[in-house]
């Protein structure tokens, strides 16, 4: 680890990407991210690296496509609208079992929406998006330390499953700044090898990257492939956090921004003796279910809180199985809920429930 | 946007500056790499400008930043009777470059001091391209808001040869350096006088004097008794201290 | 004259689209009265008069890569 | 007599059997180009980005590294590994839909930015894959599944012409239209497609070819007769021959 330096959200994942060994970026600007591609601009050429601004989100992930098949680290980044773009190859590069990073800085929608933070692609992120039946590991951080270390991390997990990986961000973590400290450069020499990659079949057999087989049969047993790893992901990679959950007796279910304000909220609520604590998925792909569905037997309701009209909610509420109630709040269109308004309406819950 | 609703309070900010401090020209202008505090900056000096009891308008031309802006505040500053020169509120929150035409008139317009919040790099400095005759029949300062820990700018080299690409994107000159160095609420002392010691080296070499230090709201204002260096304390409008409150 | 090369067509590969037979100049490839693995009537040679000048054109036009040239050492040729 | 083989197939085509109607030029020029890799000795370090058309499988048909585009954005893909290794060998194999409908993004950028990369294009004029339907290239009048009676301009639009269209992009080193439809033209279309390989090796930009094509299949003609037609439709809306070759004094 190195000093603390100031950055933005945006700033601290771009060079946590290089740190990871990421040399190859490839992405359209779009606001709220565009300084993520800038950094890149900058940055990258000072590594030995390869930045590409690409004609649109739609040629930018099939670059990324082209890059990951050789092998080498590679990430691109966007916002909401650009990442509906990128569904396409996202589908294909999940089918083809290539590693890299997507980031997706979401803000308000749907449409052309507006610029400001919001947690409304959820779905997408989690449940497809693109077609086929894929997952991709999706990682929330909460802050611009965590963003730096998932970033880190979304490259090994990327690699290490073949599968590509993706921090689900909103425009305010994009665009707050926050003292963040690095981890040390990636020696590029001790990234794993990758023996299915396209490099020019020397002293080989060919290798051949592709994401379709025409005969129903072989591609079902694709198919199984891509099942097993995702069973083998959800086994060992759920990442979650509790936040005075010990003795709660309401539960907050929130992530990334949210979970930060609602911390906020939690101390507030604690301080007029009411035992709130949070549960925060940090991968919402795997879902931490389980812990979440344990959590939930323990408490009185279940208030999940986020920026958008209810899109969690519904792992939310699978997790909990009706073990429990379970209340929404949200904001949408990148309003952001304030800590008084979220204590407001667990109060107001509180008070529903008792009568 | 929402952390406008996230900051309620605001305190008095103490100074220890004189008003003549920077020459006797009516127009200040803040320039810097991207994230460097300029905004929050200039908020800070209107508010010390309005405290001279003058008549104070700040103008926000960050055609860069999506967040962020002069104009998420501009409810409070109208309240403190600071003219906000910003885009229609049709279009505050659109992701475009809008120079508010209003600023030509505050320019000319004698009886108000202004304030100009400029875009980061010398991207954003471009805008003052346009502007840069009137500017200079009606005379500025200008200050170039630096922190020594946002990447990019932590040596002399590369401060001096931003400063240099600031000066030609904005057609204008930069007066003074603003050693604004802090990592948010973390800021020590000892980290801004980290700051101070590299900005000493390069105002040595470009010759352009270190106007001040800015000092936190959260840090004890003690240290600045009997220090012979300038500070200027503010409050920090954009922490994320809303979001993540002590209770 | 002597011939100068010969072919082989690889019939169960030959589709028998019939361009080789068009373009070899010595009208030495015909359709075989068999069927191959593939249902078609492939191309066949057919040079009992030791005609071919193993000029190439067969292979040039065949879309499947099922003809090899062969061509005698010591004769030469013009193509 | 002493007997030595002559012409065989490359070692650069794979052992599998081509999917192509009988009579399709798409087996003849991915002869050539194999035939080409071969003689350049850049088999081991070169990689095939097939499209999605008639030719989806021709990562298959080539003894080489390889991978299927999605629809249209071989360009990107071969732009990300070419960036990602830059002393290799990538080229794009496309047909029209892909490369001049649904791909004209992704093509123009990539020649407009003189990507060291090198595009096969194969242009007949319709589409082959899903069943002959108008393709970007059809030409005026021509009927096809979707334009059952004949393409019209007015509704339709006039066939793309992609080397005129590209000619004039300052990244482009090599560009040519040519057909294989005789053995003179097949022998000369392989010193073009050693040309625009050679412009790659080189690093002097971006090189396409565009072969002129017959669909014997929806066309409904004889493989014989098919490239009749090309010669006296297609080559009239399509004119052969060099659009740009920077090529000369460099090696």
């Amino acid at each position: 680890m190195s000093e603390k330096l100031m950055v933005k959200g945006t700033e601290a994942i771009a060079e946590a990407a290089i740190r990871a060994g990421c040399r190859n970026y490839f992405g359209y600007p779009i606001t709220p991210q565009s300084e993520l591609a800038e950094y890149m601009s900058r940055r990258l050429p000072q590594v030995g690296g390869t930045f590409l601004q690409a004609e649109s989100e739609v040629a930018a992930v099939n670059m990324v496509y082209g890059a990951a098949s050789t092998g080498k680290r590679v990430m691109t980044s966007t916002s909401s609208p650009g990442f509906s773009l990128m569904q396409e190859g996202i589908s294909y590069i999940a089918a083809a079992q290539l590693p890299c990073v997507f980031v997706n800085v979401v803000r308000g929608g749907p449409g052309l929406g507006d610029i400001q933070p919001a947690q409304s692609d959820y779905f997408q992120a989690t449940k497809g998006g693109g077609h086929g039946d894929y997952r991709l590991i999706v990682l929330a951080p909460s802050t611009l330390q965590e963003a730096v270390e998932l970033t880190y991390l979304a490259f090994d997990l990327a690699d290490e499953y073949r599968n590509p990986a993706l921090i689900l961000a909103d425009g305010l973590m994009g665009q707050m700044m926050e003292p963040v400290e690095f981890p040390e450069f990636r020696d590029l020499k001790t990234l794993p090898k990758h023996e299915w990659a396209l490099t020019g079949c020397n002293e080989r057999e060919p290798n051949k990257v592709t994401s379709f087989n025409i005969d129903p049969y072989e591609l079902e047993k694709m198919n199984k492939v891509y099942q097993e790893k995702y069973l083998r992901i959800i086994k060992k990679e759920k990442r979650w956090e509790n936040y005075m959950t010990e003795d709660a007796e309401y539960l907050f279910v929130a992530y990334g921004t949210m979970a930060r304000i609602i911390k906020t909220v939690v101390r507030k609520a604690r301080e007029e003796g009411i035992k709130a604590g949070l549960f925060r998925p940090i991968t919402l792909w795997p879902y931490p279910y389980e812990e979440l569905h344990e959590l939930s037997e323990k408490v009185g309701f279940v208030l999940t809180v986020e920026m958008s009209a209810g899109q969690m909610i519904e792992d939310v509420r699978l997790a909990v199985s009706g073990r429990t109630k379970v209340f929404f709040y949200g904001r949408t269109a990148g309003v952001i809920p304030t800590p008084n308004e979220v204590l407001e309406e667990l109060k107001k819950k509180i008070g529903m429930v008792k009568v | 946007m929402g952390t406008k609703k996230l900051n309620t309070t605001v305190e008095v900010i103490t100074l220890k500056l004189k008003s003549s401090d920077f020459g006797n020209e009516r127009i200040f202008i803040f320039l810097g790499p991207f994230g460097s505090g300029k905004t929050e900056l200039s908020i800070n000096f209107a508010l010390w400008r309005k405290k001279l009891n003058k008549k104070v308008s700040i103008a926000d031309l960050d055609i860069i930043s999506p967040y962020f802006r002069v104009r998420d505040h501009i409810d409070f500053l109208s309240k403190k009777d600071i003219t906000v020169i910003a885009p229609p509120k049709e279009f505050m929150h659109a992701d475009l470059p809008i120079i508010p035409p209003k600023i030509m008139g505050y320019i000319t317009n004698t009886d108000y001091e202004l304030i100009m919040d400029i875009g980061g790099e010398n991207d954003g400095a471009m805008v003052l391209g346009m502007l840069k005759d009137h500017l200079s029949e009606f005379g500025y300062t200008c200050f170039a808001v630096l922190n020594t820990r946002r990447p990019f700018y932590r040596n002399e080299d590369s401060i001096l040869e931003l400063l240099d690409r600031l000066q030609s994107s904005a057609k204008i000159k930069i007066n003074y350096l603003i050693n604004n160095t802090n990592i948010g609420k973390e800021t020590t002392v000892d980290l801004i006088e980290e700051g101070e010691d590299l900005l000493k080296k390069v105002s040595e070499k470009s010759g352009i004097p270190i106007a001040f230090s800015v000092i936190p709201d959260f840090l004890d204002s003690e240290i600045l008794i009997g220090s012979e260096k300038k500070f200027f304390r503010i409050k920090r409008f954009f922490s994320n201290d809303q979001i993540d409150q002590e209770v | 004259m002597p011939a100068r090369g010969y072919i082989e067509i690889n019939a169960d590969k030959c589709k028998g689209c019939g361009l080789c037979i068009s373009f070899c100049p010595q009208k030495l490839i015909r359709f075989s009265e068999k069927f191959n693995t593939k249902g078609y009537h492939p191309a066949e040679f057919h040079d009992p008069q030791k005609r071919c000048i193993a000029c190439g054109f067969c292979y040039q036009m065949c879309p499947d890569s099922a003809i090899t040239v062969y061509r005698f050492k010591g004769v030469t040729q013009n193509v | 007599m002493i007997k030595e083989m002559f012409l065989k197939k490359p070692k650069s085509l794979s052992e599998k059997e081509f999917t192509y109607c009988p009579g399709c030029h798409h087996g003849i020029v991915h002869r050539l180009i194999a035939e080409v890799i071969d003689e350049l000795n850049i088999r081991e370090k070169t990689i095939v980005v097939a499209p999605v058309g008639c030719s989806v499988f021709a990562y298959e048909f080539f003894y080489l590294d390889g991978t299927v585009a999605p629809h249209g954005r071989a360009p990107a893909v071969a732009t990300g590994m070419k960036r990602a290794l830059p002393d290799r060998i990538v080229f794009t194999y496309q047909g029209d839909g892909d490369l001049a409908a649904i791909g004209t993004a992704e093509i123009i950028h990539a020649a407009n930015r003189g990507e060291n990369i090198t595009t096969i294009f194969i242009n007949n004029a319709i589409y082959g894959m899903t069943g002959g339907q108008m393709a970007p290239t059809s030409l005026i009048g021509m009927k096809t599944t979707t334009t059952p009676y004949g393409r019209d301009p007015k509704k339709d639009g006039y066939p793309i012409h992609v080397c005129e269209t590209l000619q004039n992009m300052k990244g482009v080193a090599y560009l040519e239209r040519l057909t294989v439809s005789s053995p003179q033209e097949v022998i000369k279309a392989k010193k073009s497609i050693r040309k625009a390989f050679e412009a790659q090796i080189n690093q002097i930009g971006f090189s396409l070819i565009e072969v002129l094509s017959t669909c014997p299949t929806n066309w409904g003609m004889t493989p014989v007769e098919a490239i009749k037609w090309l010669k006296e439709n297609m080559v009239k809306e399509f004119p052969l021959g060099v659009f740009v070759d920077k090529t000369k004094g460099v090696n």
